[in-house]
């Protein structure tokens, strides 16, 4: 017998178990970053259902899902971030109203170690550039979706490790980068759409030309926007 | 191609292909289509409007306004979630629907997601959670009906019945969390309460007709 | 097909185990505890694309893994900074 | 008990993801008893898991035809849509025609490279899917570093 | 050729007067309304030309633009609502096509609503924009409604629907909740109706607060429109064509459902928001799960 369809009602049945634990602890869940960190499960469970079709058009959707998992992850988490920071302002705002003389009461410092000294940690100074080569590189050479999201974890590993020893761009600095380069991102997007796919329909006997630049720029398009990431001030 | 589509939608007009990925215009598809851009031109040609709002616990109204910078970014998303919104009705695969779907929710979030106030960042980040959770029924669904039927197109479904009462059911779940209809309305609602009306308009239109869209496809996938 | 279906019951474990593990482990109330415990699930579910032989699925999703967590560990550590 | 007490509870934004997870739940937890079946005749089917290991340096994607003379053959939905179909799952860059010469354990690196049945279905045949999929990230990022850039903003 | 422009000219002008004529009886029979819920809460009431005479009156009227609306759009929003309605008409009434394009077109009337409420920038404009977003609750049911239809009729085609209660008569004994969702539907479209929170008196008028002079009186010959439209679509699909092919019986009809829905009006308070929707969502509830029966037995 088959195997894939011999396993098909397994997989499915675990992808379900998955989905409805996970839901069900959401539904208790009062904590909203704890929601947060559930719904990637959600994402896990959805994965295995996709994954059980097992063809190569399941692999072709595998992708898709993957990535928007990853993009609501990345936008929603922000909202929250900033959700929390303007309801802190608003509190103290408020505060400010209400106490009066707050400034002078006596006020906890919160604990922060600063006694780590990463000077010790030689990994830090030597195997990022390495590493984060040989992935840019593979990254490269793989291209498409994936090639892009290997280079961009290279260009991440490097960067935060560049801002923990105190290498990192300024926040200043990185506004300018930033743009510039999800500006460079936005527009290797549209050179996939309009050199690329629109390009297969019109012109197929060249398809080869087209194949290549829809490759390379859909790599460059991610790698280039989630390497960003690494360049965050935590 | 499929006679079933004419009952429900109306007089099919044709396709375009892209490969697997055929979009096809009927009566209905290109009213929704047309409806959709249309709307999006004008909400890139209307200026936000200055709202007035109620001070509670105090006496006077307070002017809200979006600044230009925020103007930009919503106005960008409106029209991204317009365009989209367009194509999701000639869509004519399962699976390429569901993540205009995922794209429209984005899109969504991103229309409200520029404004500072406490209450409407809230009602995004919720509607956020929900959009998360529904990539499981809509991505889901689409790849059972993969396996049960061996196709994702919508005008190869329509042609013979499939027994695919509970798929649906799925994939219906999958669209009302994306859409936030009721009883689910309420994080989608308070985002409505941001100002900035063009840009909130395009979040109703889009989710209106999308839902039904979903009916058609509801009606025709069997 | 021994060694696939091995491979397969051995992700399908990970995976539901994980996930009990996630939402009932011990001291899961600290964000960063739940967060490190999600790994098993993910492990289990790379498990599962390696017995469909779903290779490239499973390179993108071990890339976009490792860039999802920073996303979460960056947002854990803002939300205790605000919270503090 | 006071419905009209649970209708004002349940519109409230905080709830809301909470009672759609819930029901999200039940309605799964009533598909989990219903059989599902799996339709032997898939599109793009792919070849037994494990089965062209050592047989061919390009496992397991290995979906037949000759680089730039031979196109694979590949089960679509639309083939009379598609005229260049399993010409790009066929075709191997140089480099990765030569690296497939020297090694049998590197399949999904050679065949990830331009070329290859995902490559095929991914920018040709379901091109739309990764135009959305690219979109949905752009859109994220759009958001994500708009509220990163502007935080310190004043109204 | 001069034959071919005459008939043009021709089909323009019974487009006209189709038009005039669903605008004249719309708002006879919601001046008739009007004039009952009067009468039952034993007031003398208004004429019943009254709602004409009003439009009238803001047509000739002066028209000013608030300072804070975002243009073009305070304007458009009036003017789609008489395209929404007079393609509805001549689409659904006139040509007969698919009844979920007509779903599609009173979906855009709540865009119409919350476009009109949230352009101003006034704050009651607002409350009657979100709120009419709330009440797009409404039309859940009507999409089960489609639903149970399809699976009875095996076409959404109004025609078709026609020509099979001419064969098996009325869908209403048929499907009696797919007529009561939809007689739901007509009940939240009428003015002071239980699910009429969008013009809740509370809230000055509701999303035409800042919509006056000949802006005002486009929505109000588009809402007259609405409801001649919507009264014709329930006597086609659920009563058939004893009523509907005689234009005399259609408007008794019409004034008999009119007569009907002013009854329930008039003795029904209105809902608080939450209440409304949620009292819909049950009324969706029970329609689905007759769908979910009707295609289950299938």
């Amino acid at each position: 017998m088959d195997i894939v369809s011999y396993m098909f009602g397994k997989s499915i049945f675990v992808g379900m178990i998955v989905g409805i634990l996970s839901l069900y602890a959401i539904s208790r869940q009062k904590s909203d970053l704890h929601t947060l960190l559930l719904t990637d499960l959600v994402e896990c469970a959805m994965l295995v259902i996709i994954a059980a079709v097992g063809t190569d058009l399941a692999e072709a959707l595998i992708l898709p899902g993957l990535v928007v998992g990853l993009a609501e992850v990345l936008a929603v988490s922000e909202i929250l971030i900033y959700r929390n920071e303007v309801r802190k302002n608003n509190l103290m705002s408020d505060n400010k109203k209400l106490r009066l003389f707050e400034e002078f009461l006596a006020k906890e410092e919160p604990y922060v170690n600063t006694d780590v000294n990463f000077n010790k940690m030689e990994v830090i100074y030597s195997a990022p550039k390495f590493i984060g080569f040989i992935l840019v590189l593979y990254g490269a050479f793989l291209t498409g979706f994936t090639g892009g999201a290997v280079m961009a974890s290279g260009l991440l590993f490097y960067l935060l490790s560049q801002g923990a020893i105190g290498n990192g761009v300024s926040f200043n600095d990185i506004k300018h980068s930033w743009e510039a380069i999800s500006g460079f991102s936005g527009i290797m997007w549209a050179f996939w759409i309009l050199l690329g796919f629109a390009g297969f329909f019109l012109f197929p006997e060249h398809y080869l030309f087209f194949l290549v630049i829809t490759g390379c720029a859909l790599a460059l398009k991610v790698g280039s926007k989630l390497g960003l990431i690494g360049s965050l001030r935590i | 191609m499929s006679l079933n589509i004419d009952s429900i939608a109306g007089v099919f007009y044709g396709y375009i292909p892209f490969g697997d990925i055929v979009f096809y215009f009927t009566e209905f598809s290109l009213i929704g289509f047309i409806i959709a851009l249309f709307f999006t031109l004008v909400v890139y040609l209307t200026k936000p409007e200055k709202q007035l709002e109620f001070q509670i616990g105090d006496f006077g109204d307070k002017l809200n306004y979006v600044s230009l910078e925020e103007l930009k970014i919503r106005r960008l998303m409106a029209i991204v979630c317009g365009i989209c919104t367009a194509f999701a009705m000639l869509t004519g695969d399962l699976f390429d629907y569901a993540l205009f779907l995922a794209v429209i929710g984005i899109a969504n979030m991103g229309i409200v997601s520029a404004v500072k106030k406490e209450g409407v960042l809230s009602a995004a980040f919720y509607y956020g959670i929900i959009a998360m959770i529904s990539t499981l029924p809509l991505f889901g669904a689409s790849a059972l009906i993969l396996a049960k039927t061996g196709t994702l197109s919508i005008l190869e479904l329509a042609k013979n019945s499939h027994d695919l009462l509970f798929q649906k059911i799925i994939y219906a779940v999958g669209m009302v969390g994306e859409t936030g209809i009721a009883p689910f309305y309420a994080a989608k609602a308070e985002m409505f309460r941001a100002p900035g009306a063009p840009y909130i308009l395009m979040i109703h239109l889009s989710s209106l007709l999308i839902i039904v869209r979903t009916v058609e496809i509801m009606l025709n996938v069997h | 097909m021994d060694l696939i279906i091995l491979t397969l019951y051995l992700g399908y474990f990970l995976l539901i185990l994980g996930t009990i593990g996630v939402i009932t482990g011990p001291k899961v109330n600290d964000p960063l505890n739940r967060l490190l415990n999600i790994e098993v699930p993910s492990l289990g579910l790379m498990l599962i694309f390696l017995a469909y032989n779903q290779t490239l699925a499973l390179m993108t999703y071990i890339a976009i893994n490792s860039i999802i967590t920073l996303v979460f560990v960056r947002t854990i550590i803002k939300n205790g900074e605000l919270e503090a | 008990m006071d419905i009209g007490k649970i209708w004002n509870y349940i519109s409230k934004p905080e709830v809301v993801p909470r009672l759609f997870a819930a029901f999200l739940c039940l309605i799964l937890a009533i598909e989990f008893f219903v059989p599902t079946t799996y339709y032997k005749d898939q599109l793009y089917p792919k070849d037994i898991p494990q089965s062209q290991i050592f047989k061919s340096s390009l496992a397991p994607y290995d979906r037949g035809g000759v680089p730039l003379i031979k196109p694979a053959d590949i089960k679509t939905q639309y083939p009379q849509f598609e005229p260049i179909r399993g010409k790009i799952t066929a075709y191997l860059t140089p480099l990765s025609q030569w690296l497939s010469e020297k090694t049998p354990y590197f399949g999904t690196t050679i065949v990830s490279t331009p070329g290859g049945i995902l490559d095929e279905i991914l920018y040709y045949t379901r091109g739309m899917d990764t135009i959305l999929e690219s979109l949905t990230l752009l859109i994220s990022f759009m958001i994500f570093s708009w509220i990163y850039l502007n935080r310190e903003r004043v109204e | 050729m001069d034959i071919i422009i005459l008939n043009n000219i021709y089909h323009v002008i019974d487009a006209i007067s189709y038009g005039l004529y669903a605008f004249l009886v719309g708002g006879l029979l919601l001046g008739f309304h009007r004039k009952i819920i009067a009468r039952i809460q034993g007031r003398p009431g208004p004429p019943i030309i009254q709602y004409l005479i009003h439009t009238f009156k803001y047509y000739l009227k002066e028209i000013s633009i608030p300072i804070t609306a975002g243009n073009p759009l305070y304007i458009f929003m009036a003017l789609m609502g008489i395209m929404v309605w007079l393609t509805a008409l001549y689409l659904g009434v006139v040509f007969k096509t698919s009844l979920l394009i007509l779903i599609g077109l009173y979906v855009l009337q709540k865009i119409v609503e919350h476009g009109c409420g949230l352009s101003s920038g006034s704050p009651y404009g607002k409350l009657g924009g979100v709120r009419s977003v709330f009440s797009a609750a409404a039309e859940v049911p009507l999409f089960a409604a489609v639903g149970i239809i399809y699976i009875l009729t095996q076409s959404l085609i109004i025609k078709d629907i026609i020509s099979y209660q001419l064969l098996n008569g009325p869908i209403i004994f048929k499907l009696p909740f797919a007529a009561f969702a939809f007689f739901i539907l007509l009940i939240s479209k009428a003015p002071n109706s239980p699910f009429g929170i969008v013009k809740d008196k509370s809230i000055v008028s509701g999303y035409i607060t800042e919509h006056f002079g000949i802006l005002e009186s486009l929505i109000l010959i588009s809402d007259a429109i609405a409801w001649f439209v919507l009264l014709w679509l329930f006597i086609a699909v659920f009563i058939g064509p004893i009523v509907i092919l005689n234009p005399l019986l259609t408007l008794i009809g019409m004034v008999i459902l009119t007569f009907i829905i002013s009854i329930i009006c008039a003795l029904t308070p209105l809902l608080t928001p939450n209440h409304s929707v949620m009292l819909q969502i049950l009324i969706t509830a029970l329609v689905i799960i007759d769908l979910l029966h009707k295609s289950a037995t299938i």
